[in-house]
């Protein structure tokens, strides 16, 4: 099957030349790109910077709570052009919570996931020369990016007076804290980003899902489609269904700081809870979003470096759809304080935990891909294992949390903290690190180094466990969420959690120097480097693929078995 | 498209719209912002949102100048008029989902009212007590506060109401005609269905200008303006879309077998006849019952 | 105080890896029977047995153990170290690494369930996976299983991994739902209230059923706090003094923004939500000084919002009302208003 | 344009009628709908309103002639923004279930210039919300007291005789009714 790669190679090449790499000058190139690959690219590289962007603040705040007090927060405040004042400062560390999640959520996870390994890998593995709407694609990207924009203009303007810049509002942006509790055009500012950023991703998942319904090479049926394409599909549906109601609950928001009504606010017969459903109902699909992909990736990783078929595809598939379509009835468990009653609270309960099954058929479907496997444990292999534990270890506190009862003690403690950066910061994460070294070389034609991405691996997976299983127990002991400034009894833990810091960002410089090693002195990248077990199209093109693919279009006869490319019109 | 592509795909070429349409949007949002905020920001807000608005407008006209270009020269091959099938069903979807949100939060209000009235307390509170013990009048709990004047469901949007559903059958007309291949009778069809949009929102207009009560009132008036507001907004929308459509049909385009730019307008007519038929249900009829009409 | 039954109890899975992982299955079966067994019984042998129920002369400071004969004479009560607030790793490693000691039934029934249900069960298949996984590593690396096995499917394996799972949720769903159901028993009608209402940012408490007793409460400062005896960020100026050993209806609003009272060693957290009065039962076993903070994000000093509960005996907190100018339930109200001074509060700058 | 068989026309015009007789069968039936749906909420006694009591409602439910008692709690709040004292006259009371009670609440403004206040209230347990029935409250969208005025504002309640039959409701003992008043929005405070 090796050699069957290599015959296709040469195959596009036939006419690769002519047309197929033809690409158009900078500008035009990159600003207004009509490429899946370009767009997918450009995703990518706004992601790492969103990401750098949301990671110095995390520093910030990993740094402000390595001791009690208050020590490094009038510096933000100055940086971000403020007087610094007690004030000012407290209400700093609640506009660096609110947009490191609301940098990492949108502008880092999302685009690195959908945008950017989406749209790279979505058209090649289906076989596909490029999206559906190859224009929609880029408004997409860009508007993503202007939510970006608006969410760093809302830096830099007052939030809960001229005194005190940025909306400080968690990045769950509760009423009333978000309309009468931060009076500034901040909060617009942050509310009309998630209105951009949303309509991007909305525009994006209706992108996705025609693409995957009407643009999949002959032969290849939704059955044999690689579990990636799977997961970005679920998960494009569950952006289309949550981004909207979304958009819905923030316009309210936006008239009730802005125009007098009262959908949220008491006084006029609103009600802030409404809000708070409102706002779970996308918010946990959300998580999904976040997760899916990830889910996705490691399945074909799991598999290439196996030299073993994913192990019971059809469960996988549909553990996908089945967390998908449950995502959606399980919002109020993040609410369990707010004075549910106790049916409602029951019934969440029990929901919630159902979502624990399928999420085990794939973990338990992983490892049966890997055993009696031929394991070569390559960088990403060794990033998608990393995955496979610590989201293990992040779904059972998981399982912890969606007791209602327990939830009374642990909801908006450390725990949570914990909870949530195990199954995104390690599970999203080392998923987007699993996927960017597994697909580099496609993407970039070059060969990262085997050593400094291992480097990379353990510092980082080191870093994170030290930042963040400490945080159980904080949580456990009682330490509250979104304080800048704790009781002596929280000090040591939080040392600890910072030092993980210190050793997780030099995992990540590791990176960058792998990075800068790749594209300087790397080796050229053959079409498929990671041998018989890639078995998925793109690994069929050449590295980086011509600029315009499949110009004929692949035949797919045989799930496991993508080498036949007779032209379809043949 | 060169010589050897092998596939009926639409590859297209690299577009500055996007772009654009991108950098207007945050302009005109965070123009929107600064004129919502004239104590910090002064009065600069008005000229940023215009410019970004007109950007938005420019977006969008040339984009679909672009889209209408390709179809006209046969880029659109049935598997690409296809895609945008699917891309119309998934927006309309994503809309449902929008109102979805306004209907919710109506709902909740409804069901879960909190009790506001608007009856005159005067000061006289203990002779107001005495008034309670022989007063039959009930009070408080209701999603329309008592003494509030409601609009009359059976007036104005009832007639709205047959207005949006005849547009339906008019937009259906043209789509035979068009199908049969009888301009004329898709020109009429769509003149009448435009004709009828343009007096729904003109109805609504005027309702809302006579309406006996406003935007930030209280829950009721707030979910109610959102709702139909949000509606009239994509009726205005359908309206356009229908607009360009006559348009086009002057201007030779559409054929019984390619004219998906029409039928698109017409499900999105579709879509926002289906809504006013829950909105009118839910806000109008049953929302405003028993309340005094204006 | 204890620390070796503590050992025993809360360790963390770093603790004593091998017996824990046994006793964590043995242990699933056991949380059965715990559920059944009246859970009383099972709270005395484990967080209950190292505190009496009643206060012991040694938990309360010198100065304190006159107090029952001389009611009318409130004094404030010193903090026990590890008791109601959290416990320093540098104090107590273990201790640090888990919940707080619980004082209420139901936390000790949560804390149960945690304990000897969840933490076992999360723990075994976190260990599971991490095992299955090592195995792999070393059983199916290319250099020791060069040709890879072809199987995608087994109906059997794929059954049962959809199974047990979901036998196992069964298994906490039970005790789950029994704590939900415990959690929502509605206060008695002879419950003494005590509303609390949440503001930026400082807690307010109002006893309606002894004359209006209103309290202000403030964090106290660092150095104020210190020289109390009381941990910093925790003590506050005036703490929410309630009687311990009968049923409390904590009801919590806020006047402003969303906030949540919380206090981790009672298990006790609700939201207060301006325009709604959330109602919960609340019992605290015995006398002592309970430290909680606001957890739902409130502003700029969401931080520094403290919530002090100080559990006296009855007579006590009786002889407290008298002194805050409230007057008892059935005696005639107290005519003046006592604290009509902190009827227009700033929070302490 | 129309370059089609006469049969095409035919079918254009019986589509036309159809759409034709359609509308009119919908006119007809928008317009009948009004006695209809009255007809049906005089029959069924929906109302699309919820948890309205009348005071014929209330004789009834005394008439029923339950012995049953149950304490009721009344609880007052105020936003932060609301300068006024603001409490019940009484912390408690007992009520026979279903029986009609009057309880009153005062308010006195504090401060020395009118404020205009508006109340909303809840019940507690949420699930007694539905049992609670207020035939008159005070729940005035624009109270304006003037400095220093107090009022007296009562509530004529009843507690429905259905509690005795729900199970969620079996060990409530005591429901709360709590007032919280806030400012009222000063686009519609004409007052002050």
């Amino acid at each position: 099957m090796a050699t069957t790669a290599e015959g296709f190679d040469t195959h596009t090449e036939d006419h690769a030349h002519d047309h197929a790499d033809h690409k158009p000058g900078f500008f035009k190139r990159w600003f207004m790109s009509t490429n899946h690959k370009d767009i997918g690219t450009l995703y990518l590289i706004f992601a790492i910077i969103a990401g750098i962007v949301g990671g110095a603040m995390s520093g910030v705040m990993r740094l402000e709570l390595a001791e009690p007090g208050i020590q490094y927060l009038a510096g933000a405040v100055e940086f971000f052009g403020g007087n610094p004042s007690e004030n000012a400062n407290l209400h700093m560390w609640n506009v660096f919570i609110t947009a490191h999640g609301l940098i990492m959520v949108f502008f880092m996870v999302m685009p690195a996931m959908i945008g950017g390994f989406g749209n790279w890998f979505v058209p090649l593995m289906i076989g596909a020369p490029d999206m559906a709407f190859p224009r929609m694609n880029n408004v997409s990207f860009w508007l993503t990016v202007a939510g970006f924009i608006s969410l760093c203009f809302s830096l830099f303007v007052p939030g809960t007076g001229p005194d005190a810049l940025g909306a400080g509002v968690g990045w769950t942006v509760y009423a009333p804290l978000s309309t009468t509790g931060n009076p500034g055009p901040a909060v617009d500012f942050a509310i009309f980003s998630l209105h951009l950023a949303g309509a991007g991703s909305i525009l994006g998942a209706t992108n996705f899902i025609t693409t995957i319904f009407n643009m999949r090479a002959p032969g290849m049926t939704l059955h044999k489609m690689p579990l990636f394409v799977w997961s970005v599909l679920v998960t494009a549906f569950l952006l289309l269904l949550a981004l909207p109601v979304l958009a819905a609950a923030i316009t309210m928001l936006l008239t009730d700081r802005n125009f007098q009504t009262t959908f949220f606010d008491p006084a006029g017969g609103g009600d802030p809870v409404l809000y708070q459903h409102l706002f779970w109902f996308f918010g946990h699909p959300e998580v999904y979003i976040m997760i899916l992909p990830g889910f996705g990736m490691i399945s074909q990783i799991v598999a290439t470096f196996s030299r073993k078929p994913v192990f019971g595809y059809l469960g996988m598939a549909y553990a996908m759809v089945a967390i998908g379509v449950v995502g959606f009835i399980v919002w109020a468990h993040h609410m369990y304080t707010v004075g549910l009653d106790v049916n409602t609270k029951m019934y969440f309960t029990a929901a919630t935990m159902v979502i624990a099954v399928p999420t085990g058929v794939k973990i338990f479907s992983w490892i049966a891909t890997m055993w009696g496997g031929s394991m070569e444990f390559k960088s990403p292999m060794v990033w998608a294992m990393g995955f496979i534990f610590l989201f293990t270890v992040g779904g059972v506190t998981g399982v912890v949390l969606a007791n209602g009862g327990i939830d009374d003690n642990l909801h908006d403690t450390y725990y949570v903290v914990a909870h949530f950066h195990y199954v995104l910061s390690m599970g999203a994460v080392f998923s987007l690190f699993a996927g960017f070294y597994y697909w580099f070389p496609k993407m970039s034609g070059r060969m990262h180094s085997e050593f400094l991405s291992h480097l990379h691996f353990w510092g980082f997976f080191i870093g994170v466990n030290v930042i963040f299983f400490p945080q159980h127990f904080l949580g456990m002991n009682g330490m509250p969420r979104r304080i800048p400034d704790y009781p002596e009894a929280f000090a040591y833990w939080n040392e600890i959690s910072s030092y993980g810091y210190m050793i997780m960002a030099l995992s990540m410089i590791v990176f960058f120097v792998n990075l800068a090693y790749a594209f300087t002195i790397g080796k050229k990248a053959a079409a498929n480097p990671w041998g018989e077990g890639a078995t998925t199209l793109e690994w069929t093109l050449s590295s980086p693929p011509p600029f315009h693919q499949f110009e004929t279009l692949p035949v797919i006869e045989d799930h496991h078995d993508y080498h036949d490319h007779r032209p379809a019109s043949a | 498209m060169a010589g050897n592509v092998n596939h009926d795909y639409h590859i297209l070429e690299p577009d500055i719209w996007p772009l654009i349409g991108s950098l207007s949007a945050v302009t005109f949002t965070s123009g929107l912002v600064l004129n919502m905020h004239p104590d910090t920001f002064g009065t600069s807000g008005s000229i940023v949102m215009w410019a970004g608005l007109a950007g938005l407008i420019a977006t969008f006209f040339m984009w679909f100048k672009n889209i209408v270009t390709e179809a006209e020269q046969g880029d659109h091959t049935p598997v690409v008029q296809l895609h945008m099938r699917y891309g119309m069903i998934l927006f309309i979807a994503s809309e449902v989902m929008f109102f979805v949100g306004w209907f919710w939060s109506f709902f909740d209000f409804a069901l879960f009212p909190a009790p506001l009235s608007v009856t005159d307390a005067g000061t006289a509170a203990q002779a107001t007590a005495n008034a309670f013990l022989t007063d039959n009048t009930a009070s408080g709990g209701d999603l329309v506060p008592q003494g509030m004047e409601v609009l009359d469901a059976f007036s104005l949007p009832l007639l709205n109401t047959l207005i949006l559903l005849c547009s339906g059958t008019t937009v259906t007309w043209a789509h035979h005609a068009l199908i049969h291949g009888d301009r004329d009778g898709l020109k009429q069809g769509l003149i009448a269905t435009i004709a009828l949009g343009v007096l729904f929102s003109g109805i609504q207009a005027y309702e809302y200008s006579i309406a006996p009560f406003n935007f930030g009132q209280n829950t009721y008036s707030s979910a109610f303006y959102m709702a139909t507001g949000f509606h009239g907004f994509h009726v205005l929308i359908g309206t356009i879309f229908l607009a360009v459509c006559l348009f086009r049909v002057y201007k030779g385009h559409f054929t019984p077998r390619q004219h998906f730019g029409f039928e698109a307008a017409a499900w999105y007519w579709h879509f926002v006849d289906v809504v006013w038929l829950f909105l009118f249900v839910a806000i109008y009829v049953w929302g405003g019952w028993g309340a005094p009409v204006h | 105080m204890g620390l070796k039954s503590k050992a025993s109890l809360g360790t963390f899975m770093m603790g004593h890896i091998h017996t824990r992982l046994k006793f964590g299955f043995m242990a699933l079966f056991a949380a059965m029977l715990a559920v059944a067994i009246p859970h009383t019984a099972f709270a005395q042998e484990t967080v209950g047995s190292e505190v009496p129920a009643t206060a012991a002369p040694d938990e309360v400071p010198a100065g304190e153990t006159e107090a029952p004969e001389a009611v009318g004479a409130y004094t404030p009560l010193e903090p026990v170290e590890g008791k109601g607030m959290p416990t320093a790793a540098t104090d107590d490693i273990w201790k640090s690494m888990t919940f707080q000691d619980q004082y209420t039934e139901d936390g000790i029934y949560a804390l149960n369930m945690h304990d000897y249900i969840l933490m076992p069960v999360i723990t075994a298949i976190s260990i599971f996976v991490l095992g299955l996984l090592l195995w792999v590593v070393v059983r199916y690396n290319r250099r020791a299983n060069p040709e890879p096995s072809r199987t995608t499917h087994n109906t059997l394996i794929e059954v049962i991994w959809t199974i047990v799972p979901a036998l196992i949720l069964v298994v906490i769903a039970v005790p789950s739902i029994t704590l939900l159901a415990r959690q929502y028993e509605t206060p008695p009608e002879e419950a003494i209230t005590i509303k609390a209402t949440g503001y930026q940012w400082y807690w307010g408490y109002t006893y309606p059923d002894h004359g209006e007793v209103e309290i202000i409460s403030n964090m106290l400062s660092d150095a104020d706090a210190i020289a109390n005896g009381e941990p910093a960020k925790l003590a506050v100026d005036n703490r929410m003094v309630v009687p311990a050993g009968v049923p409390l209806r904590i009801q919590t609003t806020a006047a402003d923004v969303i906030h949540a009272f919380a206090v981790p060693s009672l298990w006790f957290k609700m939201d207060a939500v301006p325009g709604r009065l959330n109602e919960k039962l609340l019992t605290i076993k015995e006398p002592g000084l309970y430290y909680g903070q606001c957890s739902e994000l409130c502003g700029a000093r969401h931080g520094y919002m403290p919530i002090a509960v100080e559990a006296l005996p009855m007579e006590e907190f009786e002889a407290w009302v008298l002194e805050q100018g409230g007057s008892l339930p059935g005696a005639e109200p107290a005519a003046e208003e006592a604290v009509e001074d902190t009827a227009e509060p700033a929070p302490a700058a | 344009m129309n370059t089609a068989q006469p049969s095409i026309d035919d079918r254009n015009m019986r589509t036309g009628g159809m759409a034709l007789l359609g509308a009119l069968a919908m006119l007809g039936l928008g317009y009948a709908a009004v006695p209809l749906y009255d007809l049906f909420c005089r029959v069924t006694g929906f109302g699309g309103t919820t948890q309205v009591a009348t005071e014929a409602e209330a004789v009834s439910a005394a008439r029923a002639g339950i012995a049953k008692e149950i304490s009721i709690r009344f609880d007052a709040s105020t936003a932060r923004d609301v300068p006024w004292s603001f409490a019940p006259a009484q912390a408690t009371d007992t009520v026979r279930i279903g029986q009609r009670d009057l309880a009153s609440y005062i308010a006195r403004n504090d401060s020395n210039y009118p404020v205009t206040g508006t109340a909303t209230f809840n019940v507690e347990p949420a699930q007694a919300g539905k049992y609670f029935h207020k035939i008159q409250c005070f729940c005035f969208t624009q109270q304006t007291l003037q400095p220093g005025q107090e009022v007296n504002m009562p509530v004529l309640y009843y507690v429905d005789p259905a509690i005795l039959e729900d199970e969620f409701m079996a060990d409530v003992e005591q429901i709360t009714l709590s007032y919280t008043f806030h400012r009222a929005k000063e686009a519609v405070d004409t007052d002050s």
